[in-house]
C-alpha cells in the first residue's frame, strides 16, 4: 500500500488541473482513502511536487525483428554503455537500446507503457518473445495488414464480414491489439521494385488501391469496435508533396464515429506532411494537415518529432527505406515477409546544420503546437524521428516560445521560409501536454485503466521535481527539460521501480492484447486462410503466438 | 606425393550420425579425404587406401574417396578430422579457415586414427 | 620515465589502457592506476613490477606483453617502448606521441589512429589501421612502420596518414580506402576492393581485382564505386 | 502426432508427423529422421567422470564459473531461446565471453550486414516469388535436404508456381549434389568469389569493359550472361553457403554479395540470405542481440558487453589462451574446432550440458545430461531467417531441460556473486 502525499496533480481526464491531493495505492491500483489503513502505508512525500500517470508511448519500435536485425547492424549503436551488470542488468545502447535498456531508460524518465508499432502476423512470436524481455513497462504491439494478400483477397470480394474474421483471428493468434496499416498496398508493389503513388493506384496483382485497404479495414475495425482505431502510416511517407495523400486520407474517416475514440489514427505525420516537388523545394505542410485534422472530431495523430542526433529509421515501409537507402547511401536492410508485407532499416542522423533535417525537426513541432491538443500524441516514432529519452525535449518546447526561438537560432535556416514554426505563439499548457503524453495516448488506444490516476485506474504513476504552481513554463524551460528527464518517483503497479533516474526494482509489465474471436463468427474466413497456407511455409498449427507462452499476458475482450 | 587445396563441408552422412559422434558410423562418415580420378592415378591408390594429409597446421591419415571434383581440389568432411589439418587462424574474423587450405597428400601405410586417439594425440 | 616489466604469466588476458601520462605520475599512484584481469579489476601494481627514472613521458614496457590489450589507446604524446611482443587493440584512437613494438603486434593495431606514429620491428597480425565494426573511417593520419610482416585487412577503410610494410601483407588490403598510402615492400593478395581513393604501392607480387582500370599510373579503381584510388608496383 | 517441428537444420521444417509407438517421424529427410531416432544417451550427470545427483553437478559447474577469470560460455545453436536467454544472462553474470556456434559458421554474414545491412526475405519471399534462385557456395541437397522442396527450388509458390517456372543456379568450387539439380552451374576457383562478385557489379553498373577475360576460373562471356539472368529476373534470391562464409575473403565476400543485391535493386527486385546451419543457430545470434546487443563474441569481463570477434569468437578465445574455464550448451567444439583450439579446451575445466555423449564429452569435468528440444521439451526456436517455430515436447521424460539446469545455475551465480 502506498500514499502518495500533499502531491501537486494534473490528471486532464479527471479533469484535475495543478490540485494539491492524496494518492492511495492498494494492490496495483489507485484506490479511494477509505480502502487503505494509512500505518501500512508506504509514504512518499509529494509535496511541491508533480504527480500524473505514467506516460504512454503509443508508437515505437521496441521489439521485434526490425529493431534486433538495426541492433546486429550497428554495433556502433550499442557502444554506449548506461548500465554495469550489478543488482541489474548492463544496459548499452546510445539510440538502439537492448531490450533491458528500453524498460529501464522508459522507467526512469517516468513512462509506464509502450508498444510496438508494427509487427508481421508472422513474426508476432519474435515480437512477443522481445516484449517479454523488457522490464518495467506494460506493452502491446500492433500487427500489420496493409499489403497482406489474404487482406487483398477479402476486399477484392467486397467481403466485409470476411475481414472481420481475418481481423479478429489475426489479432488473437499474434496476440496483437490492433489494426496497423503500413503503406497500404506499397509494400506490395515493392515486391516488384515499385510503390503506389497514390490512393486510388491499384495494387499490382490485385484489384484494390490503397483508398479501398484503407477504407475497408477501417470499417471492419469499426464493426468489431476495437479498443483503438485504424492506425494508419500513409502511401507516400518521407516524398515531398506528400502531404496532400495524408489529407486525402484524414478524409477518409469521414461519416464514421465512435463514441469513445476516434475513428482513424494517423501515425508519425511529421513524416507525411512536406510540401514542394522534391528536396530542393520541400517545404512544411503542417498547417494544413493540423487544418484538416482540427477540422475533424473523429481523427487523431502522433507527431513522430525528429530529435537531432542518431537515430535508425526502421518500417514495414520498405521501398520508403530503399529510397532512402539511395538518397543517403547508408547500410540497408530489408525483409520482405512471405505474402504479408516487407520491412526495412537504414542508420539515419539528423543534423541541425542539415536544411531537410531542420524542416523536419519543425514540422513534428508545427504539428504538436498547431493541432488541438486533444487530437496530437507525442512520440518520436522511435527510433525513427529519434530516442524516446528525448521526449522531455519535446515537452518543454511545446510549453516554451522562447526555447524554440533558442533552438531556432542553431539550425539552418532554411525553415525560416519553409515552415511556420517561427512565427507560431503557441505555448502548450502543462495540463495540455499532460494529456499528449498520458490520458490522450490512452484514450487513443481505449485503455479505461491507463494514463490517468482516478479511482481503479492502474497504478502507474510518476512524479517529477517540478511544482506546476510555482514554474514558470515559458521561461524556466531548462529546468522543466530537466525535470521530465529524470521522474523522482515512478510507480508500476503500485511498485516504486525507480527514484531520481536510479532503478530500485526491477518488475515485469503485462502485454496487453485484444480478443475479439467472440465477437465474429472467425470460422467464416478459416477456409480462405487455410487455402493461404499452401503458400506459407509454416503450418496452418504452428502460426501465431499462444497466451501461456507470454510472461504476462493482459487480454483485453471485445464483446 | 600433390599439393591440393582443401576444402571441408557437410555431409547427410555426416550430418545423420552428428549426434552419435563415438559411433562407428560417425567415424565412417567423417575419416576420409576424397579425390579426382585423375590423382587417385597419380597417387597409385585405390579406394580405401590410406593417405596422409599434411599442411602448415597438422597431418591426419585418412582413407581416400574417388570423387567428381575438379582437379587439384580435396574434400574432407567437416569434423575431427578435417580438423587436424584447417587453418587454424581466423584474420581477425573470428572464423578459421575451414575451406581452401593448402595439403600435401601421400600413400601411407600408417594406421587411421580413432576418434579417441586423434583427440589423445592433439 | 615509467618501467613497466609484468610479475607473472597471465592466466587470461589483461587490459591495460597505459599512456605515457603515467610516467608524469608517482610510482605509487601509478601502481594504483585500474586495470582488468579478466573480470578482475585489480591494481596495476598488482600484476606488474614499477619503477621510475627521470621525468620524461616515456613508458618502457620489459618482458612479454602480447598477453595485454588496450596499451596506448587514445595517447596523445610521449613515447611506449615495447620491449617484447604486444597485444590487441595496441594504439588504438591514438592522436600522438610514439610508440616502439621490438617484437611482435596483435589484431586492431593503430585502429581509427589519428595522428602519432607506431613501429614493428617484428610482424603485426590483422586489422591494422583499420576500422571498428560499425564506423565509417579508418586511420586518418599518422604512421605506421612494420618491418616484418602483416596479416589480412590492413587499411581497412582508411582516409589518411600512411602504413609501410617491409614484409609481406595478407589479404584484402585497402578494401574501401579513401586516402593515405598503403606501401608493401613484400607481396600481398587482393588489394583495394571498392577502394575510393588513396594509393597502394607494392614491390612484390599481388592480386588485382577485375575491377581496376590499367593506366599509366598503375591500377586505378575500383569502378563500382566511381573511385580513384591507385595500385601500383614500385 | 502432427505438424512436428524438426530441430536438425536451419530449415526447420514443420511438417513432421510423429509415431510415438514406433518413435519414428514421417516426412522429415534423412538428418531430421536421424534427429528423432533413439540414440545413446548420456546416463547421469557426472563429475570426473563419477555420476552424482543434478544439484551436485550443477554446484561444482557454478563453483567452477564463478571462480574463473574470464570464463567461456559457448554453444547454444541447438538448443531454444528460452536457453539461450539464460545462458547470456549467466556470461553476463559472470562476466565471461557469450560465444555461439555461428562464429565457426555464419557468423562471417554478421560482420558483412553490419557495413552494408540485410537486403532480405523469409523463406516465403522465394517460395511465392523468386523466379531465380542462386545458391552461392551453399550445398542444400547434403546440408539442408528438404530446402529445395519446401522454399526454393521446387516449392510450388503463389506467383512463381513450380520448377519450371523457376531457374535455378548453383555457383560453387565443385560439382555438388545441388549443382547437379540446377540449371546452371558455374563452377569457381577456390578463393575467387570475392573477385567474382566484384566482376558482376561492374557488369551490371555498365563497366564490362574492364573485367579480364576470365576471372576466378569463369569466362568473361559467362559472367555476362549470369548477370543478365540477375538484371532480367522480375525477383531472384542469392542463398550463400559456407562455401562462401568459411573461405578466403569470408566476411568481405558477404558484403560484396549485398553490394551486388543493392545494386541489382535499383532496376529490379533480389534477396540474399545466409543458408544457415542448426536448427536455432538463429536464436543464438537473435537473444543475445535483444538482451546484450550484439549476436556472438561477446565478452562481459567490464561488466558491460562488447563485441569483437578477432578477440571473443571462441576459436580466438581459444587460441589466444584467454579463457579459464568452459561452459558448453548443445554443441561439440572438440569435434568442430581446428585442433589448436581442442588442445587449450583439454587444459582448462569444461562442463558440458548436452543429450547426447559427443566428443566435447571425452575433455568435459562436469557432464549435465539434458532433454532434447523438439522431443522431450518445448521451446521457441528461430528458423534461418528469423520465422519463429515452436518446437514441441512429444515424450515424456526424467532429464531436465537446458532451461532448467541454467536456471538453478543462474540462482546460484546470483546467490554468490551477491
Amino acid at each position: 500500500m502506498l500514499w502518495i502525499k500533499n502531491g501537486v496533480v494534473v490528471d486532464p481526464k479527471n479533469r484535475i488541473n495543478a490540485e494539491k491531493m492524496d494518492l492511495f495505492v492498494k494492490d496495483g491500483k489507485i484506490v479511494e482513502e477509505s480502502k487503505v489503513k494509512k500505518g501500512d502505508c508506504k509514504v512518499i512525500d509529494a509535496s511541491g511536487k508533480l504527480v500524473v500517470a505514467g506516460g504512454i508511448d503509443m508508437h515505437a519500435h521496441i521489439a521485434g525483428g526490425k529493431i534486433n536485425t538495426g541492433r546486429v547492424m550497428r554495433p556502433e549503436e550499442m557502444r554506449v554503455v548506461r548500465n554495469i551488470a550489478g543488482k541489474f542488468r548492463a544496459t548499452v545502447g546510445r539510440v538502439l537500446l537492448t531490450a533491458p535498456a528500453i524498460g529501464y531508460e522508459y522507467a526512469k524518465m517516468g513512462y509506464t507503457m509502450s508498444f510496438e508499432a508494427a509487427t508481421p502476423p508472422i513474426t508476432s512470436p519474435h515480437t512477443h518473445e522481445e516484449l517479454d524481455a523488457i522490464p518495467i513497462i506494460d506493452k502491446g504491439a500492433l500487427p500489420v495488414f496493409g499489403n497482406w494478400h489474404l487482406v487483398f483477397k477479402c476486399i477484392e470480394e467486397k467481403n466485409l464480414e470476411k475481414l472481420k474474421s481475418l481481423i479478429a483471428w489475426t489479432i488473437e493468434r499474434s496476440k496483437g491489439f490492433g489494426v496497423k496499416i503500413v503503406n497500404p498496398g506499397g509494400v506490395e508493389a515493392w515486391m516488384y521494385g515499385g510503390n503506389v503513388k497514390g490512393l486510388d493506384e491499384q495494387v499490382p496483382g490485385f484489384a484494390v488501391t490503397p483508398r479501398e485497404i484503407i477504407t475497408w479495414l477501417m470499417r471492419a475495425n469499426e464493426e468489431l469496435n476495437l479498443p483503438h482505431s485504424i492506425h494508419l502510416h500513409c502511401n507516400n511517407l518521407g516524398i515531398p508533396g506528400n502531404y496532400q495523400t495524408t489529407i486525402e486520407s484524414i478524409k477518409l474517416a469521414n461519416g464514421l464515429k465512435n463514441e469513445k475514440r476516434q475513428i482513424l489514427h494517423v501515425t508519425h505525420v511529421q513524416f507525411n506532411s512536406y510540401a514542394g516537388n522534391s528536396w530542393r523545394d520541400v517545404a512544411s505542410g503542417a498547417a494544413e494537415i493540423a487544418k484538416i485534422v482540427n477540422s475533424m472530431d473523429n481523427v487523431t495523430i502522433d507527431m513522430g518529432q525528429a530529435i537531432f542526433g542518431h537515430a535508425t529509421a526502421m518500417t514495414g515501409d520498405a521501398p520508403f527505406q530503399f529510397t532512402l537507402h539511395k538518397l543517403i547511401g547508408a547500410r540497408w536492410s530489408n525483409k520482405d515477409t512471405e505474402v504479408e508485407t516487407g520491412a526495412g532499416i537504414v542508420p539515419i542522423g539528423y543534423l541541425p546544420s542539415n536544411p531537410v533535417h531542420t524542416l523536419q525537426w519543425a514540422i513534428g513541432l508545427e504539428l504538436g503546437l498547431l493541432i488541438e491538443s486533444d487530437k496530437v500524441v507525442l512520440t518520436t516514432d522511435y527510433p525513427n524521428g529519434g530516442p524516446f529519452t528525448e521526449y522531455p525535449y519535446v515537452m518543454a518546447m511545446l510549453m516554451s516560445k522562447k526555447m524554440r526561438e533558442g533552438e531556432l537560432k542553431r539550425v539552418h535556416q532554411y525553415v525560416q521560409k519553409a515552415t511556420t514554426l517561427p512565427s507560431i505563439e503557441t505555448e502548450k499548457t502543462l495540463y495540455e501536454v499532460i494529456h499528449m503524453t498520458r490520458s490522450l495516448p490512452a484514450r487513443v488506444m481505449g485503455l479505461d485503466k491507463k494514463g490517468h490516476l482516478g479511482i481503479g485506474a492502474d497504478a502507474d504513476i510518476a512524479i517529477y521535481d517540478l511544482n506546476p504552481l510555482t514554474t514558470d513554463f515559458s521561461n524556466e524551460f531548462d529546468r522543466v527539460y530537466k525535470a521530465f528527464k529524470v521522474s523522482e518517483f515512478t510507480i508500476k503497479d503500485g511498485d516504486v521501480v525507480a527514484k531520481k533516474g536510479e532503478l530500485v526494482k526491477e518488475v515485469f509489465g503485462k502485454t496487453f492484447w485484444v480478443d475479439a474471436s467472440k465477437k465474429v463468427d472467425v470460422e467464416a474466413v478459416i477456409p480462405d486462410v487455410k487455402s493461404y497456407f499452401d503458400f506459407y511455409t509454416v503450418q496452418f498449427s504452428n502460426y501465431g503466438v499462444d497466451e501461456r507462452w507470454l510472461k504476462k499476458s493482459k487480454r483485453i475482450e471485445v464483446i | 606425393m600433390m599439393v591440393v587445396e582443401l576444402i571441408t563441408g557437410r555431409t547427410l552422412d555426416q550430418g545423420a550420425t552428428v549426434e552419435e559422434k563415438l559411433g562407428e558410423k560417425y567415424f565412417n562418415a567423417v575419416n576420409y579425404i576424397e579425390l579426382d580420378e585423375e590423382s587417385f592415378k597419380q597417387l597409385g591408390l585405390k579406394e580405401g587406401d590410406r593417405v596422409k594429409v599434411t599442411s602448415d597446421f597438422g597431418e591426419v591419415v585418412v582413407f581416400a574417396k574417388k570423387s567428381d571434383l575438379p582437379k587439384g581440389v580435396a574434400f574432407i568432411p567437416m569434423g575431427p578430422y578435417a580438423n587436424m589439418v584447417i587453418d587454424p587462424s581466423t584474420d581477425g574474423t573470428g572464423m578459421p579457415q575451414f575451406k581452401g587450405v593448402k595439403a600435401k597428400i601421400e600413400k601411407t601405410t600408417e594406421r587411421v586414427k580413432t576418434i579417441k586417439e586423434l583427440l589423445e594425440a592433439i | 620515465m615509467l618501467i613497466i616489466k609484468p610479475k607473472k604469466y597471465f592466466e587470461v588476458c589483461v587490459e591495460a589502457e597505459i599512456t605515457p601520462d603515467l610516467a608524469l605520475k608517482k610510482v605509487e599512484e601509478v601502481k594504483k592506476f585500474k586495470v582488468f584481469y579478466g573480470n578482475k579489476i585489480v591494481e596495476l601494481g598488482e600484476l606488474f613490477e614499477i619503477s621510475k627514472e627521470g621525468e620524461d613521458k616515456k613508458i618502457v614496457l620489459g618482458g612479454d606483453f602480447s598477453r595485454v590489450k588496450w596499451v596506448g589507446t587514445r595517447m596523445v604524446d610521449g613515447e611506449i617502448l615495447v620491449k617484447g611482443s604486444i597485444g590487441t587493440n595496441c594504439g588504438a584512437f591514438m592522436r600522438g606521441g610514439r610508440i616502439i613494438i621490438e617484437k611482435d603486434a596483435d589484431d586492431w593495431l593503430g585502429t581509427e589512429m589519428a595522428g602519432g606514429e607506431i613501429i614493428v620491428k617484428g610482424n603485426a597480425k590483422n586489422l591494422v589501421g583499420c576500422a571498428y565494426y560499425g564506423d565509417a573511417v579508418g586511420m586518418s593520419a599518422g604512421k605506421i612502420l612494420i618491418e616484418g610482416n602483416a596479416g589480412n585487412y590492413v587499411g581497412d577503410k582508411m582516409s589518411g596518414g600512411e602504413i609501410i610494410i617491409k614484409g609481406n601483407a595478407g589479404d584484402f588490403i585497402g578494401m574501401e580506402m579513401r586516402g593515405g598510402v598503403i606501401e608493401i615492400h613484400g607481396s600481398c593478395g587482393f588489394v583495394g576492393g571498392d577502394m575510393r581513393g588513396g594509393e597502394i604501392r607494392i614491390k612484390g607480387s599481388f592480386e588485382v581485382l577485375p575491377t581496376f582500370k590499367k593506366t599509366e599510373k598503375g591500377w586505378v579503381g575500383d569502378v563500382n564505386v566511381k573511385g580513384e584510388g591507385v595500385v601500383k608496383n614500385f | 502426432m502432427e505438424d512436428i517441428v524438426c530441430t536438425f537444420c536451419g530449415s526447420v521444417c514443420d511438417d513432421g508427423e510423429f509415431d510415438v509407438e514406433k518413435r519414428r517421424v514421417k516426412r522429415f529427410c534423412r538428418l531430421g529422421s536421424s534427429k528423432f531416432a533413439e540414440k545413446e544417451r548420456i546416463k547421469a550427470p557426472m563429475v570426473e567422470g563419477k555420476e552424482v545427483s543434478y544439484e551436485e553437478a550443477i554446484d561444482y559447474a557454478v563453483e567452477i564459473l564463478v571462480n574463473a577469470k574470464h570464463p567461456l560460455l559457448y554453444g547454444w545453436a541447438s538448443t531454444v531461446n528460452e536457453a539461450i536467454r539464460l545462458g547470456v544472462i549467466l556470461a553476463e553474470k559472470l562476466g565471461g565471453v557469450y560465444d555461439q556456434c555461428a562464429s565457426v559458421c555464419h557468423a562471417p554474414g554478421v560482420l558483412a550486414v553490419i557495413e552494408e545491412g540485410l537486403p532480405g526475405g523469409t523463406l516465403g519471399s522465394i517460395k511465392n516469388r523468386a523466379e531465380v534462385v542462386i545458391f552461392w557456395g551453399a550445398n542444400p541437397a547434403e546440408a539442408h535436404p528438404r530446402h529445395g522442396l519446401r522454399y526454393s527450388i521446387t516449392a510450388k509458390g503463389l506467383l512463381v508456381k513450380d520448377r519450371k517456372q523457376r531457374k535455378v543456379i548453383v555457383v560453387d568450387v565443385r560439382p555438388t549434389k545441388t549443382a547437379k539439380m540446377a540449371d546452371i552451374f558455374v563452377q569457381i576457383k577456390p578463393g575467387y568469389d570475392y573477385a567474382i562478385l566484384s566482376a558482376l557489379r561492374a557488369i551490371i553498373s555498365g563497366n564490362a569493359d574492364v573485367v579480364p577475360k576470365e576471372v576466378g576460373g569463369v569466362s568473361k562471356e559467362k559472367l555476362i550472361e549470369l548477370a543478365e539472368i540477375m538484371k532480367n529476373a522480375k525477383y531472384g534470391a542469392v542463398l550463400y553457403g559456407l562455401g562462401v562464409s568459411q573461405s578466403r575473403g569470408r566476411d568481405r565476400n558477404v558484403e560484396n554479395a549485398i553490394k551486388l543485391i543493392q545494386l541489382l535493386n535499383r532496376t529490379t527486385r533480389w534477396i540474399i540470405w545466409p543458408m544457415r546451419g542448426h536448427y536455432n543457430v538463429v536464436g543464438a545470434g537473435e537473444v543475445p542481440a535483444w538482451e546484450v546487443g550484439y549476436s556472438y563474441a561477446i565478452d562481459f569481463s567490464r561488466g558491460y558487453p562488447r563485441f569483437s570477434p578477432a578477440e571473443f569468437s571462441a576459436v580466438e578465445v581459444l587460441n589466444r589462451k584467454d579463457c579459464d574455464a568452459a561452459l558448453i550448451v548443445a554443441s561439440d567444439p572438440v569435434a568442430h574446432f581446428p585442433a589448436s583450439a581442442v588442445k587449450y579446451l583439454k587444459e582448462i575445466p569444461v562442463i558440458q550440458i548436452d543429450p547426447y555423449p559427443n566428443m566435447t564429452t571425452l575433455v568435459s569435468k562436469v557432464v549435465i545430461p539434458s532433454a532434447v528440444y523438439g522431443i522431450e521439451a518445448e521451446g521457441s526456436t528461430y528458423r534461418m531467417d528469423g520465422i519463429v517455430l515452436r518446437v514441441k515436447k512429444i515424450l515424456e521424460t526424467n532429464y531436465w531441460t537446458d532451461e532448467k539446469i541454467l536456471e538453478e545455475m543462474l540462482k546460484r551465480v546470483e546467490k554468490l556473486k551477491g
